[in-house]
């Protein structure tokens, strides 16, 4: 495990850490708007997290994961619209 | 982390049974849907967990070889959150058609069939 | 650090990373969700695009290669779409602006589509409170 | 084409649901595939059974991939017997439906469903993999799932909430206990899994995986104290839907229950008793008192479909192949008799126009032949001899007095005794009593003569079925000797090992 | 939701979702990938043009009949399996040419199962979620 | 042999074509059925009279040992010929009682089913056959007893008939097959042969209590009797046959059958005497008690049976053989009796004594009948009632245990009989208390010749009874007590002790009559022992049953989906705990707990998991919580990504934002997110049975995973999955092709669940109709 | 436009296939390389038709950087907006009238808006003539300057660039 290793390790973390400060906000609120928006964030980090991982592990297939997160993270936005909407 | 995911693989089961048992329809689909994810966990954690080493041959091997995730638990999580997908589907549709009908989205109210003399 | 490679794809990396904290950062402090949505959900995008490129120079790998532009594109494609509609949705359901915002030129707008919304900021959850 | 017969119980149902949504419009279409497919069934399990019979137990290796590793499918006695069954009762349930299940439902998919239902039961019957056996669950209990529901009233509706819960709840149980036989055994088959077991040393941990089946499968079959969405469920479809769900699904649990504690957790047994015990003695009071205390015809059924299951425990309990056998033969007589008895009340619903016992009567003046064909199923259900149900009851008494388990038996006794309790309760307000006068009685026919001409389809299988239940008693020794040398085949673990794994 | 955007952006979006959709089948047997998830990704857009432009417009846009999709991927993958029985082979046993496709990869029975499982995916979401945003 | 008994039963299901075929006097035809068989079996009397057995095996069953094995002895036909002889009569009867009523075929279906059965559990000896057609008998009286199903108290009847009988022969069937599994055959013929194994075997008092409980209900012993009376319910000529002459009689023929067997032991003899003593005073005395002449009647047979288990149990070989001449004298006259009530009830429409009376105006006939019947019953000279009865009281003298208890208690039966005979005879046909103007026709013909037959019957075996009757009785007796004794049968003894005993009876017996009214008074303070005897007891059982079933199934089956998922669970964790305290496992082994293996980032997805689960009770907004769920989803498929299972985490990804989606498009149609309070204990207790349920699931995941583990097929497919998969990609290989019927079934799940979807949503049907 | 995104993923298509199927060892030079010259066949394959393209890959390239430039320097402003504890900002919604006037012109623009930072596309009038825009910057509260930043700026290069 060499430095570079290490320096991506401590950027996921702050990654994760990120994602508990979405996590605050998913929590506060107020509105369900300011959730989706968290829940969007959220998935943005998380396809950092995962792009990161695939250096990490030398993985290239990780990245597949991201690829498609990327592809689908705002339906997720997109059909609360469509709550919201209605 | 071998320690660790069974505590929370715990927590989802407690979790999801505790809202299973709630009074309200979309509580009790989260509840289905949470049991779900910690089968699915159970499943995984209990078949050893191997870190970020997915089952797929390089480039020009032939064979696994190395550290390597074990492909079959894999295998069987994606058939179970398949059908499980497709049993939660249903689930959802047929609360909405309960509500539909009865009026009401309190589970509760649903035990008119069970009564001796229904009517 | 052994190579430019990882010494350039780490600063790459770190860069992303940085945006990403900022807009963590930022979707706690700034004051209403419409700002939060100009100014977070991009940085974002903005963050993973170099956490890939990063990650593509690390690999130097054509296949990486793709899947970064990939990456990248769907982001860009996507993101923005999401920002709109969701941002369309909150003030139809009232989500109110911050109370500096200049609405000006948008109350008309606001009252042909029944959503005018006061400028202090409600707590209520939205569709709790709308039915 | 080695064993191409094993595989046919499962080919011929998939295709005929895949033909039948193919032709998704075309009701009558449907109706010929599913003729065909289910009269093909029978053909082909029919075969499998000789060919089981004649050879030894048949095994087809899917995929050819040899036996732990790919997907195998063993049908031995047992399954093959029950195979034979669920096709009998398949083709006699789809002739019933064709009056039975109005149009609306078989536009929505009715007839695909009971071929995905058959599917679903020949591959649980047939596998010999336990995740292959969850999927295969997993198809029957959609495929139930949607019958159940399939029109949508509200009581079907509310039924069906609570059946999809609980039995989502099992299959999740299901599913960890696969987990956790994987983690110990790292193997998914179950002859594999039968010949590894034993090798582990912490005997506790296998029980544990022991209790994960044993309490999904429980749910399945419908047990003492996991029974209950079974009689909220059962009562709310049409007739027909309530044979075939009621008649088989929890039989398959129960098949699978014996399955397992033959071949996997035969040594677990020992400790199991007692609990095993208990809970078989407790389904079978809770049972019969459930079906005593109701007052409509289905419910009455369902819940004696408990008190039933708690006999084929108790011979589970014993676990002794004479006890087996009994288990075996009450499967396949029960399976049999229960479906004709919901067959006959939808019979009696399409008479009278009601499953109320206060709004019935006047079934035995009017029609007795129904009355004839309901008499011999019902007090074969009770063990009325020398009808099929006297020789289950016979043979579990007999294992359990070999075995010096008395307790037991006075409880079979003393259930077997208060069962008539209920029966007659059927029989005296739906055939003697005289019919109340008021609601419902629009749709009475006052000849039995013209009932029966205009409903030829919905008597058909009832009698056909009847025919079978009187020859299973009357004739019981092919019967017997069936159930006896499937529960020796069951004992005998080594050849089943042997078989599956070329070993 | 129904804004000039967001159909503009669907419009966009679906080819590209349905042709990554192909590309993720095929690749399916080599890396992460395969015909459910195929199948799920190219459901999604549609799903998404029928919750905008409304399930009956879809409809005649892709002239789908669900029900056919889904007759049609269970056919492909259940005769994917037939063909070795009439090899002589137990059921499912996997058949492969000796020639290689560009793109495509060795044509075989397993990748005929999974086209089978992609087109069933899409014809089950697709019944799902038109039914449900036509209600 | 088998012929006999399967004539009855394929003659029962042809009855419906012939009624059709003759209409209403098809039952003069089907009365030729037990007249063959009468005759039939005549034709052996010979034979079996010099002791010859004939036995007949028929295989049914061989593998379990149970086949129709057909013994002809004297017993059996004994048994035999009056089953068969009175059926014919019987049928005879019927066929013109019977014209009246609609179902007429049904209930000669019905005869004929239980004569067969009767027949055939006369003839068996293989245990399981007899139970068999124990079993049938009580069955097909209880479709008789039904007959009349129309009226609640007919059905009640029946049921309480069929519920006793059947209980009992299940009690039965278990001392069968007790018996069977000690001798290891259910040969009767080979028990017998090792029936002291048997009685020296540690189980040989739980077959004794099981098989005389079979014996009791059937034969109406106390504290079963009360099923008797009641079934009176049903048709005369049922009660005849059945209840006086047949079906009743088959308890004793049992503990006939078992003498040799079982017999012989104080158990047998204390049980059977009181049973029988008890029996016989209670009928005596309840039969007093009552108007009805069919009730009379009923609680006579009782209290005869009563005498006639008694006997058995006395086990002396007098005993033996008067109970055997008893209990033909008393079949000939009760049953003659009972179709005479049988006529007056269909003739006047009346069956109180109080109220008829000088009937023999009207009905001459009937009335001789009566006259010969009653002096039968009562016990006078020359008839046949008076050998059973001088038999009987010698039997008591000669008695081995407590004969003078025995003696007194014979002779009260004996007064009782005497003043019932007296009251039939007397009181109904010559007395005349004339009420009002009342014309009444003589049955006709055909109801006249069973009970005239009988009732001179009678007397003729009376004056006859050395030559008619000794043979054939001397041979049942010798089998009954499994030795060879003369038997000799004349009405005149001399004067002896016995015919002083015999007088003093008679005496009695008119006395009592003549102060009848006053004794019906008294017992009627027997009123509470009679509401609380056995009959308040099978009531209150009854009652008891169906409310702790209404009880425990509304407490059980109460509707609340979540009491039960709660109660399973529950259950779930009890089993699974009792076995980690039995096997003492260790609960939580984090004994190796290696921090190191811990990453930072896993921790805080983890802890975010955590976070999320919780904001699902917090909340109160639907669309939060199925948002929480979508990060719940996504942490577990973060999770995946982290332990190398990208297929699974793109998978999970897809399928979450799917739900999410269905979510969305079916939210908006239901409620905002109501919180329905549960109560605090209950509250308090789910909490309870969750967090048990999620520390059992982690222990044992903690406990799996403690232990090694080698998996045989990982190493499989990391060899095979490129070479003989043809991919790289070992999970999408196992999918689709080494576990290919997996996802075969997986995908027709899917589809049944579209279809099912759509149906849910589509079809709307109100009641099974289209709305 | 259209034309150019369709080459441009033809491209990159070609290119990974290329390096896949041809043992070629992988580098980012060659890879670029090949890039090239698969949209050079491809351009010229178009060249002879539509001359008008060959001009505006230009234009696209320096949008492209426009557009990078844009998205950089905001995201640094909000950035320190963010992480300073005092808020600058002044937000405000805006009209701005869109000369743009095909549907798939509105839809780049208003993405590309939302795609800085600062800036988020709310809606568009029913007629199409007005976007309305949520920026963060307005600058002493003067809307028109910035209504003509933007027009000035991405939508005249936009414009540019499709017709």
């Amino acid at each position: 495990m060499n430095a570079f290793h290490i320096s991506l390790i401590v950027a996921i973390s702050v990654i994760s850490i990120c994602l508990i400060m979405v996590m605050i906000r998913f929590f506060k609120g107020p509105t369900l708007p300011d959730r989706v928006t968290a829940f969007d964030l959220f998935s943005a980090n998380i396809i950092g997290i995962t792009a990161i991982y695939a250096v990490l592990t030398d993985n290239t297939s990780v990245m597949d994961v991201a690829i498609i997160l990327s592809l689908i993270s705002f339906l997720g936005a997109m059909s609360f619209a469509y709550y919201l909407n209605k | 982390m071998d320690e660790i995911l069974p505590f929370v693989v715990g927590i989802l089961y407690a979790a999801s049974l505790y809202l299973m048992l709630q009074r309200n329809f979309v509580k009790l689909i989260i509840g289905l849907i949470m049991m779900g994810h910690s089968t699915n966990l159970f499943l995984f954690s209990v078949s050893r967990l191997t870190r970020g080493a997915p089952a797929l041959v390089d480039g020009d091997a032939e064979k696994l070889t190395g550290i390597f995730a074990d492909p079959v638990p894999q295998a069987l999580i994606l058939t179970a959150i398949v059908i499980g997908f497709g049993i939660q589907a249903f689930a959802i549709v047929l609360i909405k058609r309960n509500y539909d009908v009865a009026g009401t989205d309190d589970m509760d109210k649903l035990n008119t069939t069970d009564k001796i003399n229904a009517a | 650090m052994e190579s430019w490679v990882e010494i350039v794809s780490a600063i790459f990396i770190y860069i992303g990373v940085i945006f990403l904290v900022i807009s963590s950062v930022g979707i706690i402090r700034l004051p209403d969700f419409y700002i939060r949505m100009s100014a977070i959900t991009k940085a974002a995008t903005l963050g993973i695009g170099f956490i890939v490129t990063g990650i593509t120079i690390y690999f130097n790998e054509v296949v990486i290669m793709n899947k970064s532009i990939t990456i990248i594109l769907f982001m860009l494609l996507t993101s923005p779409v999401a920002a709109h509609v969701i941002a369309r949705a909150a003030f139809r359901n009232r989500v109110l602006f911050w109370e500096k915002t200049i609405i000006e030129e948008f109350k008309p707008y606001l009252k042909e589509h029944g959503a005018m919304p006061e400028t202090n900021v409600d707590k209520a959850d939205l569709p709790g409170k709308k039915q | 084409m080695m064993g191409v017969l094993v595989i046919l119980p499962l080919l011929i149902p998939l295709f005929a649901a895949i033909f039948c949504l193919l032709s998704w419009k075309n009701i009558n279409g449907q109706r010929m595939i599913v003729l065909a497919g289910s009269f093909l069934l029978l053909v082909g399990s029919a075969f499998l059974l000789r060919e089981v019979w004649l050879h030894g137990i048949q095994v087809m290796q899917i995929g050819n991939w040899p036996a732990p590793f790919g997907i195998t499918l063993v049908a031995d006695l047992l399954s093959a017997g029950l195979l034979l069954t669920t096709s009998l009762l398949g083709i006699f349930v789809f002739i019933f439906s064709i009056p039975n299940i109005n149009l609306e439902r078989k536009e929505y998919g009715f007839y695909p469903i009971l071929m995905f239902l058959l599917f679903g039961i020949s591959g649980a019957l047939l596998a010999g993999d336990i995740f292959n056996l969850y999927v295969w669950f997993e198809v029957m209990l959609m495929s139930s799932f949607v019958l159940l529901s399939l029109g949508g009233t509200k009581n079907q509706l509310e039924g069906s909430v609570k059946y999809l819960v609980i039995n989502f709840l099992a299959s999740s149980i299901f599913l960890a206990g696969i987990g956790v036989i994987y983690g110990l055994t790292g193997s998914l088959n179950m002859a594999q899994i039968s010949l590894l077991l034993p090798e582990i040393a912490d005997k506790g941990l296998v029980t544990l995986a022991a209790i994960f089946f044993l309490v999904g499968f429980g749910i399945k079959a419908g047990l003492f104290p996991l029974f209950f969405w079974l009689p909220a469920a059962y009562h709310t479809p049409p007739s027909a839907i309530t044979a075939i769900i009621g008649g088989l699904l929890t039989k398959v649990g129960v098949y699978v229950l014996v399955r397992f504690f033959t071949l996997i957790f035969f040594s677990e047994v020992p400790y199991l008793q007692p609990y095993l015990f208990v809970i078989a003695g407790l389904t079978m009071f809770v049972g019969v008192f459930g079906a005593i205390a109701q007052n409509d015809f289905r419910k009455i059924l369902s819940f004696s479909i408990i008190s039933q299951i708690g006999y084929m425990i108790m011979g589970l309990a014993i676990h002794t192949p004479l006890a087996i056998a009994a288990v075996v033969y009450f499967i396949i007589h029960n399976m049999l008799v229960k479906t004709n008895l919901f067959l006959i009340s939808g019979v009696v619903y399409a008479a009278a126009g009601s499953f109320k016992l206060k709004k019935l009567g006047s079934i035995y003046a009017k029609f007795p032949f129904i009355a004839f064909l309901f008499i011999i199923s019902a007090f074969s259900l009770t063990g009325v001899p020398p009808l099929s149900g006297f020789w289950a009851k016979f043979l579990l008494i007999k294992a359990a007095v070999a075995s010096n388990y008395f307790i037991i038996v006075g409880v079979a006794l003393v259930v077997s005794a208060l069962s008539i309790i209920y029966i007659t309760k059927i029989w005296n307000e739906v055939f003697w009593k005289k019919a109340p006068d008021g609601e419902g009685s629009e749709k009475i026919f006052y000849n039995q003569t013209s009932f029966l001409r205009l409903n030829r389809l919905l008597i058909l299988p009832v009698v056909l079925l009847t025919i079978i239940i009187v020859a299973m008693g009357f004739y019981a020794e092919p019967f017997l000797d069936f159930s006896v040398q499937a529960a020796e085949q069951l004992f005998n673990r080594d050849n089943y090992i042997k078989v599956i794994l070329r070993k | 939701m129904n804004t000039l955007i967001v159909r503009t952006a669907i419009k966009i979006l679906t080819p590209l979702f349905l042709i990554f959709s192909v590309y993720l089948l095929f690749r399916g047997h080599n890396e992460p990938g395969g015909g459910f998830i195929g199948g799920l990704i190219a459901a999604m857009p549609l799903t998404f043009h029928a919750m905008i432009y409304g399930a009956r417009e879809t409809k005649k846009m892709f002239k789908i009949n669900t029900m056919v999709l889904i007759a049609l991927g269970l056919l492909i993958s259940a005769s994917s399996g037939l063909v070795s029985i009439f090899e002589g082979q137990p059921f499912m046993s996997s058949l492969w040419a000796d020639f290689y496709l560009p793109i495509f990869g060795k044509p075989g029975t397993p990748i005929m199962f999974d086209i089978g499982v992609y087109i069933l995916v899409v014809g089950i979401v697709l019944r799902i979620t038109l039914n449900l945003s036509e209600e | 042999m088998l012929l006999i008994v399967l004539i009855g039963y394929i003659c029962a299901l042809l009855v419906p074509v012939i009624a059709k075929a003759l209409g209403r006097s098809h039952g003069y035809l089907i009365a030729l059925v037990p007249l063959g068989v009468f005759v039939y079996l005549s034709t052996y009397f010979n034979r079996i009279v010099e002791g010859e057995v004939i036995s007949r095996q028929y295989n049914w069953v061989p593998s379990l040992d149970v086949n129709f094995t057909f013994q002809l002895d004297g017993l059996s036909l004994f048994f035999g010929l009056l089953i068969s002889f009175f059926g014919f009569l019987i049928f005879v009867y019927a066929a013109a009682y019977m014209k009246g009523y609609k179902e007429s075929d049904k209930f000669f279906m019905y005869l004929l089913i239980f004569m067969a059965s009767m027949l055939g559990l006369v003839m068996s000896s293989n245990l399981i056959a007899l139970f068999i057609f124990w079993e049938l008998t009580s069955f097909s009286s209880y479709l008789l007893i039904g007959f009349s199903h129309n009226a609640k108290t007919s059905r009640n009847a029946a049921l309480q008939a069929f519920l006793v009988t059947a209980s009992g022969g299940l009690a039965l069937l278990a001392g069968f097959i007790i018996l069977g599994e000690v001798t290891q055959t259910y040969e009767l013929v080979e028990i017998l042969s090792i029936h002291e194994r048997v009685i020296d075997h540690p189980y040989y008092l739980a077959i004794v209590i099981l098989i005389l409980l079979g014996a009791f209900t059937k034969s109406a012993q106390f504290p079963f009797h009360f099923w008797l009376p009641n079934a009176m319910a049903a048709p005369t000529p049922v009660s005849a046959y059945l209840h006086s002459a047949t079906m009743v009689k088959a308890g004793i023929y049992l503990i006939a059958r078992f003498n040799p067997t079982l017999g012989g032991t104080e158990i047998w003899q204390f049980t059977l005497m009181i049973a029988g003593g008890i029996t016989m005073l209670l009928g005596a005395i309840l039969a007093i008690q009552h108007t009805d002449l069919k009730k009379i009647l009923a609680y006579t047979t009782i209290s005869a049976l009563g005498i006639l288990v008694l006997m058995l149990g006395a086990g002396t070989s007098l005993a033996i053989q008067s109970a055997m001449v008893f209990l033909l004298a008393h079949a000939l006259y009760k049953g003659a009796l009972f179709l005479i009530t049988g006529n007056i009830d269909k003739q006047t429409g009346s069956r109180d004594v109080l109220e008829l009376s000088g009937l023999y105006k009207f009905m001459p006939f009937t009335g001789v009948a009566a006259f010969l019947a009653c002096f039968s019953m009562a016990g006078v000279l020359p008839f046949f009632g008076f050998i059973g009865k001088e038999l009987i009281y010698e039997a008591a003298l000669h008695a081995t245990v407590q004969h003078i208890a025995l003696l007194v208690a014979v002779i009260v039966s004996g007064v009782a009989f005497v003043a019932i005979a007296i009251e039939i005879g007397y009181g109904l046909f010559i007395q005349n208390i004339s009420f009002s103007e009342r014309n009444y026709k003589e049955a006709p013909v055909a109801m006249l010749v069973a009970p005239v037959t009988l009732a001179v019957l009678g007397l003729v075996f009376g004056l006859f009874a050395g030559v008619l009757v000794q043979p054939l009785l001397t041979q049942v007796s010798n089998v009954v007590g499994n030795e060879d004794l003369p038997l000799e049968l004349h009405f005149w003894h001399g004067f002896n002790l016995v015919l002083m005993l015999s007088l003093l009876t008679l005496l009695l017996g008119t006395a009592l009559f003549f102060v009848r009214k006053g004794i019906r008074k008294i017992p009627l303070h027997l009123d509470y022992l009679y509401n609380h005897g056995p009959t308040a007891w099978y009531d209150g059982l009854l009652q008891l049953i169906k409310r702790f079933a209404r009880l425990q199934t509304s407490y059980f089956q109460n509707g609340y989906l979540r009491n039960y998922i709660a109660v399973i669970v529950a259950f779930f964790s009890f089993m699974l705990a009792s076995v980690l305290w039995q096997f003492d496992l260790k609960i939580f082994p984090v004994a190796n707990f290696d921090i190191d293996n811990v990453r930072f980032y896993e921790v805080i997805i983890l802890a975010f998991t955590l976070v999320a689960v919780f904001v699902f009770f917090k909340t109160r907004s639907r669309l939060t919580s199925i948002v929480t769920m979508g990060v719940v989803g996504y942490a577990v498929a973060i999770i995946f990504i982290f332990f190398g299972a990208p297929d699974v985490a793109i998978t999970q990804f897809l399928i979450e934002t799917l739900t999410v989606v269905l979510f969305v498009l079916i939210l908006h149609k239901l409620p905002p997110l109501r919180f329905y309070p549960l109560k605090s204990f209950q509250n308090g207790l789910y909490i309870i049975i969750s967090i048990g349920f999620g520390l059992l699931m982690t222990s044992v995941l903690l406990l799996v995973t403690e232990h090694p583990m080698v998996s045989g097929l990982k190493a499989y497919f990391a060899e095979n999955t490129y070479i003989l998969g043809k991919g790289k990609n070992a999970v999408n290989v196992i999918l689709v092709d080494f576990r290919a019927l997996d996802t075969m079934g997986e995908i027709s799940v899917l589809a049944i669940a579209a279809i099912g979807i759509v149906a849910l949503l589509k079809l709307k049907l109100v009641k099974g109709k289209m709305k | 436009m259209k034309t150019f995104i369709v080459h441009f993923l033809l491209s990159i298509t070609f290119t990974s296939l290329f390096f896949r199927m041809v043992e070629v060892p992988y580098h980012a030079l060659s890879a670029a390389l090949t890039f090239l010259a698969a949209f050079f066949v491809l351009w010229l394959c178009i060249f002879f038709f539509n001359r008008s393209y060959f001009k505006k890959i230009p234009l696209v390239v320096s949008f492209f950087f426009y557009f990078l430039k844009e998205l950089i320097v905001a995201s640094l402003k909000v950035a320190y907006d963010i992480i300073t504890p005092i808020h600058y900002m002044k937000p405000g919604v805006i009209a701005l009238p869109l000369d743009a006037n095909t549907d798939a012109e509105i839809t780049i623009l208003a993405n590309l808006i939302s795609l800085t930072p600062g800036t988020l596309s709310i809606d568009v009038s029913e007629d199409k003539k007005i976007l309305y825009v949520h920026a963060i910057y307005i600058i002493d509260g003067d809307i028109e300057r910035l209504k003509m930043e933007i027009k000035n700026g991405f939508e005249k290069k936009l414009l540019a660039i499709t017709r």
